[in-house]
């Protein structure tokens, strides 16, 4: 009771300092100096129309990168973590009861006709509308991570109507390697050939607004979406039923 | 950049993230080819990371510049760039070697799964990451980057307790990570910038309420990782839980990385600094509070993990407020960068070495004390995390403290000596723990093969690397003052020799060692040297009585002996205090080698470590008075000097066992070796008059107000000297009674030297000299009774002179030289210091000379009457005298004392030189005779006279034998109440010798020390218990905590008045 | 209706956002089921995220994408910080990854004692 | 020069050993007196003057000796030798160059440091007996000792200070002058307490229980017979006289001829004779407790009193 007490009052102090924050809080009427210089320079420097698409990628790179990575590190976390051990195995004797009584629980009953046709039709759509979120990134609003997400909402949408789906997995660690290998050597090509590590312009700029161009920008969402889809699709997977095999 | 090789890219620190990043998304799919490749790319991988950083840090020290390197192509602030400096390099190094050694030791567990490769390598990729980001958002995700490997690694573990302290992690660390994500947003609202350079050129732009809060979120939200007291249970139970390798990785690579978070931060910190220290130093002492009562391995080094990067927090806020007054980058490099690295090593090795033993609890170490080297590696890693040389650590604790003291900042001070005292105290309790040997049949074997320590060992070498460049850029890196160290290896790699003839490479090492060192000195140094080193010569010949291989003895020794040598020609404090402490660690772990020696020797190491902290806070206190660190330059200390003086003699006096400090002594004397103990009364304690003697020089005389503190010290000196005598009269142990009477003749000399006149140096320095030579032959003729009686307690010996009538001799000449009666050494010593009290008007303390003489007495009778005369027991009638080689070393220094006995002026003069530049002669000699303002002593004419009188019924009595033939009687034939007693423990009055006087005054001596030294560990511990309070377990009460911490900073800092 | 029109829309994103962010904490230190617990958590980052972008909002902006809509030459003027929705979008993917491992703890801690109660988990203290 | 040193060296050794026969001589004439007295006041008639005579000789001349050790022959050997050098280092005669003795080798420190090497010769000797009695009696004697040691040391600290010298013949020197300088006078506190150590050391009651005398053999010279008795009988006559003049020249202003010695000396001992008359014997720890009370608060009194004498 005593602590209750404590976090309430620990929460009400919080809410002290938020007021003070928002007591103090105007609306900005100008552009930061940083969003000035990406709103001035942005479209004639990286030739992406999309200026979030220009930060995000090339601007602050670096934070993508990390972001891709830290994707990645998770997925490969959430693996670690949900791999099945195998019986007997010493480190942890007698705490798996939770596992058997998952596996008596039963099968999930079968979805009906019109889920399955409906997810036939529909997937390939999502993936598709996926594809083209990330791909006119820097063009309209969406980008590799929000293409990458519908991809996995792709996949949500097979697992949840079609749980006994089986998903390739070495499709996904090769995409997964593969395109994360390649941003990095997108990005590495940015030091020789441009200005710097993940420098956009290793590529022509190309026709200011049109789909190819902006430099390696498409490249890299690419890249990105794709990683993105199947890291997200490998977690879904991998909470639906715990891994064997390797990441 | 443009026209960049493959190679210059691969250099380039940019390298390290490519080839993380590479290899890491890589492994997955070398992994389905084969794991062994994983395996390989990852360790290629790290250690390319290694190479990366070493190679452009070896640039940066060769002068080139420090590398900025900027992406996009765009400069900043417009885009995310990072840094290569020295400081970044150093780190960035010394974090990927301690990655790279601690795969080594996690390989095993790692390889199991390609996903803990990849994330183990991320982890660490984040970690340079933090500490080379320029840019403030970016700074955020390299964090989450390593939490959420971190989160991962210790999930990998499947028993419930760590999964439950991982959660408790994620919760703890992601709140802390939502503070530092708001802080940077509204830091970005109020400057329009990311770029942390940016940030601070324009920091006048944080400004009102919300720069205010935010800056307090970005600087809590880092602080918070770095687990300060009290939100920290959460990293606790991690380090508990998790699997060692992780742990280690946490406790020094990312809190290094969060720490240099901080670092780069600080110049926004501004106000916030005095609560930064404030938390650092909280931290650092209760943690180190707590450990005292913690036995489980691996929390414990959490505590010392959180403790220590408390201390760094402290060390690096402290100097920042400094740093806005005057320039100290080097300092703070030195101090900041030390102990750093200090703790990265040493915990990292000493994480890794509780992963190999696998005891959950520190008492169940001992499985180790049969593999010396693991014990070694245990020992040297807490040596370095304690903070005593030669380690990093320890130079960088002493530029720490004198840069404070310069700024008169000794509330820190002593919080920082107290919190290294009580982290000290835990980690030599757990190595005393590991020293005990059990039984054979207990011994459960630990299946460590040779190579699994190696990170460890590896991980020590770095850390002698690293002390010695630190001691060579504070230009201390002296050939002469590692001598010890150098010697004592090169005697250690014969170490594995068998045999006893070890001893005799040692002396050599020792004697041309200890000329090299102490030739060029002169006056009081030099007269010290040739005690020390001539004199430690001497006792240690006596080591080749025993026959077994003593495994660590003789190496010991030698950088013993030799660290008294460096100690004499030290020209500055920290030359000194290096020397030091040098020797308190050598002659700790020498007496650890003793019989039941690991836990006396744990009490010792604690006492001499508060006595060395003392002496550290009076140099410290110096240095601020003066700003230098010359001894000869103590004298101009002004009004501090009271001070000095008290604070550096209370340490000389604890190390001599002075009266309620020498709780120590007895044991410490008992349980070490037998001839080892004779070193360290006659030699070693030595070492402590040589402070005082040097310090009263110093100090004491050349100002007008050393008096006041000398008359204390002279109480102190008399105190102990009577105390010890009374203690030592009712000590059943041969060892204890003379440990005791050692504790009571050093009294002696405390006072003489208190005495700050001529004559009283001359009684001191004569009483020193003769010290050495009566308790070098009584503990030796001790170590020559032990070895053929094998028993310690003198009521179950009795009769001895029969057997042994050498060691008799000479116990008996040694005890009358140590009485005073005349006409051996110990009546001009008493004599003198009597005149000199006299003298000066210290009656008092002249009248308990007197009486603590008078009772030396009895202990002294008892001595002989127990051990050589009354009745021999049955079971001793064919022991032999004791070993040619203990004897001889005995019978040089009864010539010694016979020829200073009839010639004292052959020692007084040389004596008397060298105090005449400190305080001008005062002695008169008239003839043979000494003459002083109130009697005379005529030495030759005194023996003259006693050996006439001896010999006059002497011959007597030997006419009479002629004439009469005396007969010898057999044992019992006494005259025994009219019967014929038959066995000698009827017969030998021994045991509790002096009950009547026990029951007279005995209530004087009541172990009121032990007592009070006792309450003093109780209430520790009891502070202990009240202050982990808060570590309930309940994740969410750690959650309350880091909200909590934050909203007290909030107020702390004044957050009411916005 | 005045006074309504008067709060500048950034604030009431803001308000919302730090009362999610009290929200969350108050589930994280009040809700001792840890799948409640990890909800908490991702409603504090949520708002966060919503205090992020209220952050980047300029009075009168548009998004920040220079097309036929905004010309090159009046973009300074028209649109909204494009920072600190790129920073969101960062920070959202993170607070994803938080949130896969945080409940893939949940699963492992059921699976090892079968329970989801913080206060269960008290096995390490002092 | 080195014959001219012999030579006087060996006339002091003359002129030494005439000072000890004299002192040993009487010491053992008022040993037999005390003893006479003691017994008259018990109702008996005692010894006769010659029996402490005959008694050393006796004992000197008897037939067998045995021994326990080389410890216990020489036993006797310090023994006697701790006597007969503490007196070598006490000027007897004030003002005469002949009874001055060694008393250039050292000064009253050196007397009273001296003291100790008998006691300590002696119980080596009868350590080595083997007898436990005789062990007892030196633990119980060394312990009474540095009992009655501290009023003694305050008392000796108190008459340095007074007279600032550590010379015992200059402390005789400046109580010359009549009996208004002796120290008694001057100084009664610090005499006081040296007179109650005196009870300590001269052994008699109610201070007597580690010789123990009236019991059968117990104390330190349990095991001792013939010429070893005889040596040590020798001692306690010489000793004692030893200790009375020293007693002497401290505080009743030395002597300037044998006979004022005699007297003097003869009237000190009387003061602890006529205690141990009169009181019971003491435990041994009731013993070291009295010294610790009053004689010992007495001795700081002297020392304040003395530092009064030099500042008034």
């Amino acid at each position: 009771m005593i602590k209750r007490i404590f976090i309430f009052a620990m929460l009400a102090l919080m809410a002290m300092i938020f007021f003070n924050l928002v007591a103090n809080y105007t609306e900005n009427t100008t552009l930061s100096k940083l969003g000035h210089y990406y709103a001035d320079k942005g479209p004639q420097e990286l030739g992406a129309p999309n200026l979030v698409t220009a930060v995000v990628v090339t601007y602050r790179g670096l934070d993508t990168l990390g972001e891709v990575t830290v994707l990645f590190i998770s997925a490969a976390g959430v693996g670690l973590l949900l791999r099945r051990t195998r019986r007997n195995q010493d480190d942890d004797k007698g705490l798996e009861q939770g596992d058997r009584a998952e596996e008596t629980a039963g099968v999930h009953k079968p979805a009906s006709e019109i889920v399955e046709t409906a997810t036939e039709l529909l997937l390939p759509m999502v993936v598709l509308f996926g594809v083209y979120v990330f791909m006119n990134g820097h063009l309209s609003p969406g980008g590799g991570f929000q293409g990458g997400a519908i991809i996995a909402s792709g996949t949500m949408f097979l697992l949840l109507a079609l749980p006994e789906s089986h998903i390739s997995r070495l499709m996904i660690a090769i995409t997964e390697s593969m395109s994360g290998f390649s941003y990095v050597v997108v990005g590495v090509l940015g030091v020789f050939l441009a200005g710097g590590f993940l420098d956009n312009r290793i590529m022509d700029l190309g026709t200011y607004g049109s789909l190819f161009s902006a430099g390696a920008i498409p490249l890299i969402y690419l890249f990105v979406g794709l990683k993105v889809g199947f890291e997200l699709s490998a977690v879904l997977d991998r909470f639906r039923k715990e891994d064997t095999g390797p990441v | 950049m443009v026209t960049a090789t493959i190679t210059d890219l691969l250099l380039h620190p940019l390298g390290i993230y490519v080839l993380a990043l590479g290899a890491g998304f890589l492994i997955p799919l070398f992994d389905r080819a084969h794991r062994g490749s994983a395996i390989l790319v990852f360790l290629l991988a790290l250690a390319c990371m290694v190479g990366i950083a070493g190679f452009n840090l070896f640039g940066i020290i060769n002068g080139a510049t420090a590398i900025d390197i900027e992406t996009a192509g765009i400069k900043p602030p417009f885009s995310i760039n990072l840094r290569f400096g020295l400081l970044e390099g150093g780190i960035v190094l010394a974090v990927n070697t301690a990655a790279l050694l601690g795969a080594w030791h996690y390989l095993p567990r790692l390889k199991e799964h390609a996903s803990a490769l990849l994330l183990y390598l991320i982890l660490v990729m984040g970690i340079n990451g933090m500490v080379m980001t320029r840019d403030l958002f970016n700074l955020f995700i390299f964090i989450e980057i390593t939490s959420i490997a971190t989160y991962a690694l210790i999930g990998m573990e499947r028993s419930g307790s760590v999964l439950a302290a991982g959660f408790k992690y994620i919760v703890a660390t992601s709140i802390a990570s939502a503070f530092f994500l708001l802080g940077t947003i509204f830091i970005y609202y109020q400057t329009g910038t990311l770029n942390i350079d940016d940030i601070i050129a324009n920091q006048e732009l944080i400004s009102g309420p919300i720069g205010f809060i935010a800056t307090l979120f970005v600087l809590t939200g880092l602080l918070i990782e770095l687990k300060p007291y009290p939100a920290n249970g959460w990293g606790l139970d991690v380090y508990e839980t998790a699997s060692t390798g992780i742990a280690s990785l946490i406790s020094v690579g990312v809190s290094a990385g969060m720490f240099f978070a901080v670092y780069k931060l600080l110049p926004l910190a501004g106000d916030f600094l005095h609560s930064i220290a404030f938390i650092g130093g909280l931290t650092f002492l209760f943690s180190n509070i707590i450990g005292l009562k913690q036995d489980n391995t691996k929390r414990l080094l959490g505590y010392s993990s959180i403790g220590q990067i408390g201390l760094l927090t402290l060390a690096m806020a402290l100097l920042a407020q400094l740093d806005s007054q005057v320039d100290i980058q080097s300092q703070m490099y030195l101090i900041v960068g030390g102990l750093f690295v200090n703790h990265l090593f040493a915990k990292a090795g000493l994480f890794w070495l509780a992963g190999l033993v696998k005891s959950s609890s520190i008492r169940g170490w001992s499985v180790i004390s049969k593999r010396r080297g693991m014990l070694l590696l245990l020992g040297i890693m807490m040596t370095a995390l304690v903070g005593l040389p030669p380690f990093p650590g320890f130079w960088a604790k002493w530029e720490l403290v004198m840069l404070l003291a310069s700024n008169d900042m000794f509330g820190w001070i002593s919080l920082i000596l107290l919190g290294s005292l009580l982290e000290a105290a835990y980690l030599f309790r757990w190595f005393s723990y590991a020293q005990q040997s059990v039984a054979d049949d207990e011994q459960a074997e630990i299946p460590v093969s040779f190579w699994q320590p190696l990170p460890v060992a590896i991980a020590v070498l770095l850390l002698f690397a690293t002390s010695y460049v630190m001691a060579a850029v504070m230009q201390v890196a002296s050939p002469e003052l590692y001598l010890p160290l150098v010697a004592g290896f090169a005697l250690w790699l014969i170490d594995g020799v068998h045999g006893r003839y070890k001893n005799l490479p040692m002396l050599v090492a020792v004697a041309i060692g200890g000329y090299l060192l102490t030739k060029d000195l002169d006056g009081i140094n030099s007269l010290f040297s040739y005690l020390l080193i001539g004199g430690g010569l001497l006792v240690s010949i006596a080591a080749l009585y025993r026959k077994d291989d003593r495994k660590g003895f003789y190496p010991l020794l030698a950088v013993l002996l030799l660290s008294l040598a460096t100690l004499l020609r030290a020209q500055s404090s920290l030359e000194f205090f290096f020397s030091w402490e040098l020797m308190t660690l050598s002659s700790y772990l020498l007496i650890t080698l003793g019989r039941d020696g690991a836990k006396p020797a744990l009490s010792y190491l604690l006492f001499s470590l508060g006595s060395a902290y003392l002496i550290f806070a009076g140099f410290a206190v110096a240095y601020g008075a003066t700003g230098s660190l010359l001894l000869s330059s103590l004298g101009n200390s002004g009004e501090s000097m009271t001070m000095i003086f008290s604070l550096l003699a209370a340490g000389f006096i604890i190390k001599m066992g002075g009266f309620g400090f020498h709780i120590w002594l007895p044991d410490a004397y008992a349980e070490a070796d037998d001839d080892f103990t004779a070193l360290l009364s006659s030699v070693v304690s030595k070492a402590g008059v040589f402070g005082l003697v040097i310090i009263a020089a110093q100090l004491g005389v050349r100002s007008d107000i050393g008096l006041d503190p000398a008359y204390v010290l002279g109480w102190i000196g008399i105190l102990t000297a009577t105390f010890g005598a009374l203690m030592a009269v009712f000590q059943e142990d041969l060892k204890r009674l003379l440990a005791y009477s050692s504790m009571g003749q050093l009294g002696y000399i405390v006072t003489g030297v208190a005495l700050m006149s001529h004559l009283g140096w001359v009684s001191a320095m004569y009483m020193t000299v003769n010290h050495f030579l009566f308790k070098g032959i009584l503990l030796l003729s001790a170590a020559g009774i032990i070895l053929r009686t094998n028993q310690r307690l003198m009521y179950k010996m009795g009769g001895l002179i029969k057997n042994m009538p050498f060691t008799f001799t000479f116990t008996m000449i040694a005890i009358i030289a140590m009485s005073g009666v005349p006409p051996l050494t110990g009546y001009g010593g008493k004599w003198m210091m009597f005149n000199a009290l006299m003298d000066k008007g210290w009656y008092w303390i002249a009248a308990l000379a007197f009486f603590s003489s008078a009772i030396a007495f009895l202990y002294m009778f008892r001595l002989l009457q127990t051990v050589f005369l009354g009745q021999r027991k049955l079971e001793h009638h064919e022991l032999r005298e004791a070993p040619a080689i203990l004897l001889i070393p005995q019978g040089v220094m009864i010539a010694c004392i016979m020829v200073v006995s009839a010639y004292p002026k052959l020692l007084l003069d040389p004596l008397s030189a060298a105090i005449d530049p400190w305080i001008a002669n005062t002695l008169v000699w008239e003839g043979t005779a000494m003459v002083t303002n109130f009697g005379y002593w005529n030495a030759p004419m005194i023996m003259g006279v006693v050996g006439g009188v001896w010999m006059v019924p002497l011959i007597l009595l030997l006419l009479i034998s002629l004439t009469l033939k005396i007969q010898k009687v057999e044992q019992f034939n006494i005259v025994f109440a009219a019967e014929r007693p038959r066995r000698p423990e009827e017969t030998h009055y021994a045991y509790n010798f002096f009950a009547h006087y026990d029951r007279a005054i005995g209530f004087l001596v009541r172990p009121r020390a032990t007592a009070f030294w006792n309450t003093i560990v109780e209430w520790s511990h009891t502070t202990a218990s009240s202050l982990r309070i808060f570590y309930n377990g309940n994740g969410q009460t750690y959650a309350l905590f880091v909200v909590m911490y934050f909203v007290a900073m909030f107020l702390l800092n004044g957050g009411l008045a916005l | 209706m005045n006074m309504l029109t008067d709060i500048p829309i950034s604030l009431i994103v803001l308000c919302s956002g730090l009362g999610l962010i009290l929200i969350g904490m108050w589930g994280m230190l009040t809700q001792r089921n840890i799948i409640r617990m990890i909800i908490g958590f991702s409603l504090m980052d949520t708002g966060i995220h919503m205090v992020m972008v209220s952050i980047g909002y300029v009075t009168g902006g548009t998004a920040p994408i220079i097309n036929d809509a905004v010309p090159i030459a009046d973009a300074v003027n028209r649109v909204v910080d494009p920072v600190p929705s790129a920073l969101v979008l960062t920070a959202i993917v993170i607070g994803l990854g938080v949130t896969a491992v945080m409940l893939a703890f949940a699963v492992r801690i059921f699976k090892a004692r079968n329970t989801l109660n913080i206060d269960e988990c008290t096995e390490s203290k002092w | 020069m080195i014959f001219d040193s012999m030579n006087e060296w060996l006339s002091k050794a003359g002129y030494f050993s005439l000072t000890l026969l004299i002192v040993t001589i009487y010491g053992l004439f008022v040993g037999a007196l005390i003893e006479r007295i003691i017994a008259k006041v018990q109702g008996r008639i005692g010894i006769p003057y010659s029996q402490p005579f005959i008694n050393i000789l006796k004992n000197f001349f008897k037939r067998t000796a045995i021994s326990h050790g080389i410890m216990f022959y020489l036993g006797p050997v310090f023994r006697i030798a701790g006597g007969i050098g503490t007196l070598a280092f006490i000027p007897v005669i004030y003002g005469n160059e002949m009874f001055s003795n060694f008393s250039t080798a050292g000064d009253l420190f050196l007397v009273i440091y001296f003291m100790f090497f008998g006691q300590l010769g002696m119980a080596l000797g009868a350590g080595e007996s083997g007898h436990p009695y005789s062990a007892i009696g030196i633990a119980r004697g060394l312990s009474q000792m540095t009992a009655y040691e501290v009023p003694f040391a305050l008392a000796v600290i108190s008459i340095v200070i007074q007279y600032d010298t550590l010379s015992l013949t200059e402390i005789v020197a400046a109580q010359q002058g009549g009996w208004q300088n002796w120290t008694v006078i001057t100084n009664w506190v610090a005499t006081l307490a040296a007179m109650l150590a005196l009870l300590g050391m001269t052994g008699y009651s109610p201070f007597d229980i580690f010789l123990a005398p009236q019991e059968i053999p117990i104390g330190p010279p349990t095991e001792f017979h013939s010429a070893y008795l005889s040596l040590l009988q020798t001692n306690r006559a010489l000793f004692g006289a030893t200790k009375l003049i020293l007693f002497m020249n401290l505080f009743f202003g030395g002597a300037t001829g044998w006979g004022e010695l005699m007297i003097k000396t003869f009237l000190i001992y009387m003061v602890a004779i006529i205690v141990g008359v009169a009181f019971p014997r003491f435990r041994v720890d009731q013993a070291i407790r009295f010294f610790f009370k009053i004689p010992t608060l007495i001795g700081v009194m002297s020392i304040i009193y003395a530092q009064m004498l030099l500042t008034a």
